[in-house]
């Protein structure tokens, strides 16, 4: 049982560091402000959530558990928020002269 | 498992010195602060594989305080940006 | 050797930022570099295993630092642009190089030099921390062992901040610090600024109670609270309250006089200044660090926002 | 090479490269950044002694550990007066210049 789960925390954390690499890729190459923040947020939002979701099995109590989860939405949430001002921002630099 | 970790750890903050370039080659502040998010993420990632690695559990409250304070902080920095980018009379009213 | 990797990693990671903080043309992008170096030194204190510190780290060195230095670079008014055509000459960098590189030496040939087996206080500690019935050996240190360094740096902070408030001009006195921020007509800031602050009091609850057994206590959850009131002020759902608000300076003043009173107490009780009696110390120190909570919260949320800068409306 | 003289040599170089930005930046807020970085050079010094002093069923000394908690909060509490200090000095000189006294020079 113990491999098992080891197993899937590699496979989930590999998933997890591809999506870092594609987010970091993505921000460097992609031509234009949304197109990278697009990039920007599939690292934010689903690497970390591979991370985490790989984690939970190393964890030894039910609450650090629910703790790393909480890291997640919260990421998750600030990082929502914070791409729409982004955006915002970079849309207002564009419409100025 | 635990070298595992580890090198993941290592590879999430090599792709995050990657990100950086991207504050280096600009070009709008709105890229630099894309770089700052990434950073902020994989940093958090990061410290949570090492975490786990060397069996730590209080370094989810870091990771939990990083996430509270990194969001805290993109704040500030879109705040200042959308100052910078408005006429600045509409901001202030001393 | 995986973990040496890391290290390894984290450290040229944390000079390249250095120094990126350090030479970049821009304020603004040295700023975003520093708070990048702060998030780095989280990961260099959980590696030196300080859970303690990589939690102060993170609240401070990642997070109010940096925006505070995003508030103070707003305000600079092309300033910067002067100072850059105000070059040193090419005599005083080579002399600072020499200078740095010889401090930079020295210090490496400290660390390599370092007395074996290294001196050290784990052993009194973790002997005597059971007298003092908390869990946590930093918190140990800072109520119990070096108490007087806790308190002395209570009363630093609040020197601090009337520092910063005295430099408000004369008419702004007992004014209000700080802009004041609309509510963003976008809306997401301020939908942000109800959600988040919640969480973070929950969090911030938990490190303080967790403090006595596990890393955190009053510093890290004080921050917290200071970011997350400060998070309500930019998005404008609320006022910074004038400096000479009652209330504020009440809880300005509060941790240092309970501690300072439970300090000489210990005269009386234990006979030593700062001394608790033995059946006591667990109580007297959860009242120290409850009544430091709202003076850390205040001070640290204040030094942010600065000095009077509007006239308070009912000063 | 164990970790704390890793970490020790990083440090050192961090208080090299922080002296150097305190010296040669012109603008004070970017002094301040320098003297944070220097500071914090200071501070990883600090931690790996203390990860030396491991022992009794320590990870690390805990004595300089809480040294450095309230050491990095008073930090803070140093760049918040440095920061507002500037802040005064160009709102009522219109210059982040040191050189001199602005007083003298009659800018105002």
């Amino acid at each position: 049982m113990g491999r098992l789960l080891d197993l899937f925390s590699i496979v989930a954390v590999v998933a997890g560091a591809f999506f870092f690499l594609a987010g970091s890729v993505g921000l460097l190459r992609f031509p234009d402000a949304y197109t990278r923040l697009h990039a920007l947020t599939k690292a934010d939002n689903l690497g970390l959530a591979l991370v985490v979701i790989g984690l939970l099995p190393q964890m030894d109590s039910v609450l650090a558990a629910l703790k790393l989860v909480v890291v997640w939405l919260l990421v998750l949430l600030s990082s929502a928020a914070v791409s729409q001002l982004i955006a915002r921002a970079a849309r207002r630099r564009e419409q100025q002269p | 498992m635990d070298e595992f970790l580890l090198s993941a750890a290592a590879f999430v903050l090599l792709m995050v010195a990657l990100g950086l370039v991207r504050v280096a080659r600009g070009p709008g502040h709105a890229d630099r602060m894309m770089a700052a998010q990434l950073l902020g993420t994989g940093g958090i990632g990061a410290l949570l594989l090492v975490g786990a690695a060397v069996r730590e559990v209080a370094v989810v409250d870091v990771a939990l305080t990083l996430a509270l304070l990194a969001a805290f902080t993109s704040i500030a920095f879109v705040k200042f940006m959308a100052h910078k980018d408005r006429p600045p009379t509409s901001e202030e009213d001393s | 050797m995986t973990g040496g990797i890391v290290s390894l990693a984290i450290v040229l990671l944390l000079l390249a930022l250095a120094v990126w903080a350090v030479l970049v043309r821009e304020a603004f992008l040295a700023i975003a570099g520093f708070v990048a170096y702060g998030l780095l030194l989280s990961l260099v204190w959980v590696r030196l295993y300080g859970i303690d510190v990589a939690l102060t780290e993170a609240a401070i060195g990642g997070g109010l630092t940096g925006a505070m230095l995003i508030g103070a670079v707003s305000r600079l008014r092309g300033t910067e642009a002067a100072s850059r055509s105000e070059r040193s000459g090419a005599g005083l960098h080579v002399v600072a190089l020499l200078l740095c590189f010889s401090v930079t030496a020295t210090l490496v040939l400290c660390v390599l030099l370092l007395p074996e087996p290294a001196p050290t206080l784990a052993l009194q500690v973790s002997e005597n921390l059971a007298v003092t019935g908390v869990g946590n050996p930093i918190t140990g240190v800072l109520l119990a062992f070096r108490a007087l360094d806790t308190l002395l740096e209570a009363i630093v902070l609040v020197i601090a901040l009337i520092g910063v408030w005295s430099l408000a001009p004369d008419r702004l006195w007992g004014g209000r610090p700080g802009l004041r921020y609309h509510a963003d007509p976008d809306g997401i800031l301020a939908y942000f600024a109800r959600l988040l602050p919640p969480l973070g009091i929950i969090f911030a609850v938990y490190i303080f109670w967790a403090g006595a057994d596990h890393p955190g206590g009053k510093f890290q959850s004080a921050t917290i609270l200071a970011a997350m009131w400060m998070l309500v002020l930019m998005a404008g759902l609320a006022d910074t309250p004038s400096i000479g608000h009652r209330g504020v300076r009440f809880g300005i003043v509060i941790g240092p006089l309970v501690f300072v009173a439970i300090g000489v107490l210990g005269l009386f009780s234990a006979g030593a200044l700062l001394a608790y009696p033995e059946e006591w110390a667990k109580p007297m120190i959860v009242v120290v660090e409850v009544a430091l909570l709202p003076t850390l919260t205040l001070v640290l949320g204040l030094l942010l926002a600065g000095p009077p800068a509007r006239r308070g409306s009912a000063a | 090479m164990s970790i704390e003289t890793l970490f020790g040599l990083g440090a050192a170089a961090l208080v090299g490269i922080g002296l150097y930005g305190l010296i040669v930046l012109a603008h004070p807020l970017r002094k301040i950044i320098a003297f944070n970085v220097m500071g914090s050079g200071v501070f990883v010094l600090f931690g790996a002694l203390a990860k030396r002093g491991a022992g009794a069923g320590l990870h690390a000394d805990p004595v300089p550990q809480a040294l450095l908690i309230t050491a990095i909060v008073v930090a803070f509490a140093a760049s918040a007066l440095a920061v507002a200090l500037i802040v005064r000095l160009i709102e009522s000189t219109d210059s982040a210049s040191l050189a001199g006294d602005p007083l003298d020079e009659g800018t105002h």
